[in-house]
């Protein structure tokens, strides 16, 4: 596959973004349209601990249970759609433990859609278990568990077997993401995660998108989970003290670079609920984008819960452990959550209303963090716009890209739209700092980091990278 | 204000409700299922159509040629069964279920003093709701579906001590004992109560039930096994009567109550 | 205490009526003000299994748990205003278990609201544990419990140790509530709830009137959840088959006569989450109320998620158990759920958009089932006018609530505005004739009906409603 | 488009982080708790400020005139007790945590080395992430804690085979083990290795940590305990050194951890 960079934006301004509607609609399994008009619900979860003993066990956890009980609820309550996501537990990189599973979904999601008529589908998001360090993320390495054969191996057997979505979140980078948030490197986050990570991003998604293409599965795309919300979910809210906030932030804007590399191979969107990144991305490519806030408080709590809905076309809960609650199974109660909030969008689309919810959501959460203020959709356009700008060299737009949401916060505080605490600001100022004093080069770039980092982070490897 | 006219529902939700309900009727059902001797089916029309004024006389008509037993279970009971296959259908809803069984409790009534030592049940079963918690509507329901499908049932009402339930089941040693709490401050005396059944010797399947109660919980105490919906029970019921101790009931509750 | 009966209606239209502003607003607990301009989220819980075995446990787990994590996620998100509501267990029956959990949740609301400033309450919903029959709702009969004086008596130690806001939920007519609901005996829930409740409420609302004013504790209210709940509840989802919904939206309608009487005896507001009739008593008496919805799926799932935010004041998630998730304790999830969807409204209205807002909401869930239907607030407030017309008849005034909400659903299903399957028709007609066959005096009424229920509801006794 | 411009944030939010901001400086923490003496004040100022290329020359500079154990007792370890303070009290953050960390692991290995025998640490503890379990950011923190407290620690990685864990914890015999799960998949791979050391008459305390693991689970194996937060692990393993076996630790737990 060749790769297309983006180096426009799909959007001509940030207020024609809204979510239900992305410029390119995809539509898929029984009966999905994403981005075409509607927003949908999508429902994750996480089977119970024991489970995962052995393949039958497995699947009818995520089948019987899960699975029924998620389109139970949905038909009780009239929800029109709702897309399920399969997060792999590690025991399914095993195609005995996996294969199962990804059938029984399938299966159910047809019974389902015959009887009654509802729109669903299934997402499947593969596990990335390769290893950075001597192991290797690229063939003819070390890796005892032979990756990264063994994720190539796990999207065939996704895709051969019935996900109708396609999804990982790729490890590129990760060991300098790692290393950078615990020290409050900015530098090293955009090494390991602007630069690196989408390096590998291009290296494996070439190939996704093959094995998606060859079996009809749509390529959804991937999120840099393991860098910007490792950093977001350690920053936390105004009682936690690990990271700062205005770090966050910045770390979000740079991994909106990488994520838009799936794409850029080919894949089409949807992408995934914990890419917070997504209304960057949507404003330079126009795919459909999954987001999570409000409604996946099971899985964690952020400071823009209401914002993230403005421009999504999926909305996820990002994940819930399978368990009784006195309104039927946790799966069941995230779904009600999911639904009713995505019959609240789909209400403001059919009595044109869309915008108004969309600046309400926005404007809850524009001055509770740094985070949210980089992602409200007009800074979020602003920030796509300095990454198109350079569109066609990683190492330049993922800087753009951070200095740029620096440089909004720094400036959204000294307008008074947003608040900041000193040690915010003092991180912030360092970034700015760190950033602009970097060479416009490239190699030169590499070179510094390279050298830098091989003493610093001890699983750093260049060879990973293609060097 | 934003107008609801002329909105687009169909972006919005979806009335699988409507769109699904059954056009069957009852008559249809009960051509397949109601007995074809006449006399017999005039019985179980009255439970079929919940016609508790005229079940007495159909069945006191019916006692002069059919024998009480069949009476009732080729009459009754059919007509009840035609019943619960109308409610699983969505055809019939609660309180038909509710009057249907009132109007077989009436005909059984009526034809059981004819049987010599009166009727035999499939077995006893002892229900209540745990001390402390009032919210009995549950095991009312599951009450009626118990006797409707033939089990005599001892029912102690609500907020009942968890001695009281131990004295009960020692006095009348049912097949079944059956608490329903909706709290999860109450349900823990159902471990307590089988506790100080085992203590006495009693192995009695204990089933816990309601609101607050999960399978888990259920069975996380010997003797526990569970029920989810009211619907459910019969079917635990006739597989402990068919020999089955609490450890199979759970080994096997999948398939179960997989059809109920 | 002196009764006043509602004639007239509190709002002059039913668009005057939003969620955030009532027009009686109420202050109370530390900073929290009620239906002045704001919505506040209202958490409520259940203890785990096994923590009402002493008094120690029982309020370590209130306290030091739940009303902890509660007030310390409300913190870390920025949430301005936090109430807690503890529906007491059976077990606070005795003032050994009640009153450290009490004064235990009052002392940690204080050090909240003194260490953050962040605004916060505790309502205390007691049980009433009388029992109708023999046993007795009112001094003087059977009552092996000694109720009701127990009654007052856990109102007692509720006021005098603490407690911000007082509610119950009584249970007056509840004998026949329950023969009605499992029967489709629309009368018997008009005689139960209707007549017989309201005049139970009387009973025992002067009384609480008394304690809460000499304790200055705040006198909310209280709901039929006994009743009209119940129905709801079995009435379920389009899956369910126990109860039909045309049924349960009338009984709503009926128990909307009865919740007013607290507020008649001089109960202030806010009323309890579980009174879906809040819309319609709101619209009668301009008094603030507590509704839940789309952020109380852990408890349960109705079909108006989104509607009953419509003119709430405060937004609860109903009750969740005590319990760890990915995303922190369930009290902590379903906070960060409700606090955000406070977060929206209140956007809104900061904005000048909470009629937009309010509106979507309403829309959402117009047409997804009679009982929505009814409660929409244009509805609602037709409801409310039917009452008060008869304001000074208790038996009038709730058959006319009744009889409306029947005509509303009838209409808007011939204007296919509301569709109903044939069987919900069915019902509905029955309940039409069934209200309209019964006589216009009261005498008359309860003749007929003593005589009837006599017979068929062997707890009935009427001795209990002072007759 | 509805404008943000003079909305009235009072109404939506509370910024609390940036209200109950502390104006503490560092060095008005230090003032309090660093030591008098001139030469390991300045010891104990690099680690405060994190100098790490200053560290060495400083503690070379110490070891002339003051013992190597009180170089690192009353230098080195004194300013990482006011990091942790300054920590606490939310003006250092996580990177500060670790730069002074490393910065203090500079001095140690250079105090250390003249020390005959080197230096006799509070104890040994084995901790790793569970067989399948990819995220270790936690216990990369809480190990950085653990060393900081004085313990000395074999960071056995991820993804650890718990025949693996055996080995290491029979062959080291450490004071503690821990391990850390985000994933409900993956935790229950603790139990089974709790139940193997059992087996081999070992009874460690095993810790077991992590965004999946809660108390309930924690505590629902023989020798598990509970830490929810990093900086709880410290005061947890004092109270193991102190003589306290994983029982004791369960019942006072909550007393233990109350304070960090
Ligand atoms: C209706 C209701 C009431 C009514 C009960 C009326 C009645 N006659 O039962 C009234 C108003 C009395 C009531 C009171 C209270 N309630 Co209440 N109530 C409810 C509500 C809304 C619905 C329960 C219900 O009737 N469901 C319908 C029936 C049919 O369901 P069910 O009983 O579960 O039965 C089904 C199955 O479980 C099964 N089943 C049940 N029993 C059996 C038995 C067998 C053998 C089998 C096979 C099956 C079976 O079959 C049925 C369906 O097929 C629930 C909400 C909820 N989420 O459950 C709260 C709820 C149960 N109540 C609750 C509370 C807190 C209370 C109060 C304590 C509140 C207060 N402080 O005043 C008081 C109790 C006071 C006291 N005495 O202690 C909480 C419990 C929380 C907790 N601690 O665990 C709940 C969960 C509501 C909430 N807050 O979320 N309540
Ligand atoms: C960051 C992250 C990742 C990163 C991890 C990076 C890293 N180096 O660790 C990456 C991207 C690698 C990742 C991958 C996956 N993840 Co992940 N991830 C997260 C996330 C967002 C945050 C975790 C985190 O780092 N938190 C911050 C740290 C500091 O917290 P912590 O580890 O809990 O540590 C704290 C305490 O627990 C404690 N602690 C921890 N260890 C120890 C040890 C001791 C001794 C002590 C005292 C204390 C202690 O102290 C710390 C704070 O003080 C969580 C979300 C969540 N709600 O947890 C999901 C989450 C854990 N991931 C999840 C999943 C499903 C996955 C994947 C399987 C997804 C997939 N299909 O690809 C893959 C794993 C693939 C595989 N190999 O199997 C799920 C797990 C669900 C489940 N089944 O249980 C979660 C919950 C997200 C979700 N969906 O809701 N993930």
């Amino acid at each position: 596959m060749s790769v297309t960079r983006y180096t426009k934006m799909a959007y001509s301004s940030a207020d024609e973004m809204v979510f239900g509607t992305a410029k390119s609609p995809v539509s898929y399994g029984f009966g999905i349209k994403v981005g075409a008009g509607r927003v949908i619900p999508e429902l994750n979860y996480a089977p119970r601990p024991g489970s995962e003993k052995d393949p039958a066990r497995l699947a009818k956890e995520y089948v019987d249970y899960i699975s029924k009980d998620v389109l139970e609820r949905a038909v009780t309550v009239g929800f029109p759609d709702v897309q399920l996501e399969t997060e792999w537990v590690s025991q399914m990189g095993t195609p005995k433990m996996a294969i199962p599973v990804v059938e029984g979904q399938k299966a159910i999601c047809e019974k389902y859609h015959e009887e009654y008529g509802i729109n669903c589908a299934v997402r499947h998001t593969i596990p990335d278990q390769r290893e950075a360090g001597e192991e290797g993320l690229r063939t003819g390495m070390k890796g005892h568990h032979a990756y990264p054969e063994a994720l190539f191996k796990a999207a065939e057997v996704a895709c051969e077997n019935g996900a109708d979505v396609f999804s990982v979140e790729t490890m590129g980078g990760k060991e300098l993401s790692d290393y950078a948030t615990t020290n409050g490197d900015v530098v090293a986050f955009l090494f390991g995660v602007g630069y690196l990570g989408s390096i590998d991003m291009e290296y494996v998604w070439k190939e996704f998108v093959n094995i998606c293409k060859k079996n009809k599965t749509i390529a959804g795309g991937d999120t840099n989970c393991a860098g910007a919300n490792t950093a977001m979910f350690m920053a936390g809210g105004y009682l936690d003290n690990d990271v700062q906030r205005t770090y966050s932030a910045v770390t979000r804007a740079i991994a909106s670079a990488r994520t838009l590399v799936a794409w850029e191979c080919g894949a089409s969107g949807p992408d995934k609920d914990c890419g917070y990144e997504g209304p960057i991305a949507k404003s330079i490519a126009g795919k459909p984008c999954a987001q999570e806030g409000k409604n996946c408080q099971c899985a964690h709590c952020d400071l823009q819960g209401n914002l993230m809905a403005q421009v999504c076309d999926l909305w996820s809960n990002e994940s819930v452990e399978y368990h009784p609650e006195f309104g039927g199974s946790s799966v069941q109660c995230w779904l009600g959550s999911l639904g009713y909030e995505v019959s609240l969008m789909n209400t403001a689309i059919a009595t044109g209303q869309e915008k108004t919810l969309r600046d309400l959501y926005m404007i809850s959460d524009r001055s509770r963090g740094p985070e949210g203020y980089v992602l409200a959709y007009d800074n979020a356009y602003k920030i796509g716009e300095a990454i198109a700008k350079e569109g066609n060299n990683l190492y330049l737009r993922s800087r753009a890209a951070g200095i740029t949401a620096a440089k909004l916060i720094k400036a959204g505080n000294e307008a008074k739209e947003i608040a900041l605490t000193n040690k915010q600001k003092d991180v912030l100022v360092n970034i700015i700092k760190d950033l602009e004093a970097l060479p416009d080069s490239e190699d030169k770039f590499f070179e510094y980091c390279d050298k830098k980092y091989s003493d610093l982070v001890p699983l750093y490897n260049k060879k990973n990278y293609g060097f | 204000m934003v107008s609801h006219k002329g909105v687009d529902y169909t972006k919005i939700l979806k009335r699988y409700d409507v769109e699904a309900q059954n056009e069957t009727t009852p008559e249809s059902v009960a051509k397949k299922m109601l007995p074809s001797d006449p006399t017999l089916k005039k019985v179980a029309e009255t439970v079929l159509y919940m016609k508790f004024k005229d079940v007495g006389p159909a069945v006191t008509e019916a006692l002069k040629t059919v024998k009480p037993l069949s009476v009732i279970n080729d009459g009754l009971v059919v007509g009840m069964e035609c019943v619960a296959k109308l409610y699983a259908e969505h055809i019939y809803y609660l309180p038909e279920i509710m009057m249907a069984a009132k109007t077989m409790e009436i005909g059984i009534a009526i034809a059981e003093k004819q049987i010599p030592g009166g009727r035999e049940t499939k077995g006893l079963v002892v229900m209540h709701a745990a001390e402390g918690d009032p919210h009995d509507i549950g095991k009312n329901i599951a009450a009626v579906m118990m006797r409707s499908s033939g089990y005599s049932v001892i029912d102690m009402g609500k907020d009942v001590a968890v001695t009281d339930v131990v004295a009960e089941v020692v006095k009348s040693k049912p097949m079944l004992i059956t608490g329903t709490a909706l709290m999860t401050t109450t349900m823990t005396a159902f471990p307590h109560a089988a506790e100080q059944l085992r203590g006495k010797g009693i192995n009695t399947p204990f089933m816990a039930a309601g609101g607050a109660v999960n399978r888990d919980f259920a069975e996380s105490f010997d003797l526990g096994i569970y029920s989810e919906k009211a619907p459910q029970t019969p079917p635990i019921a006739d597989k402990i009567k068919a020999g089955y101790d609490w450890r199979k009931i759970r080994e096997e509750w999948d398939n179960i109550v997989g059809g109920a």
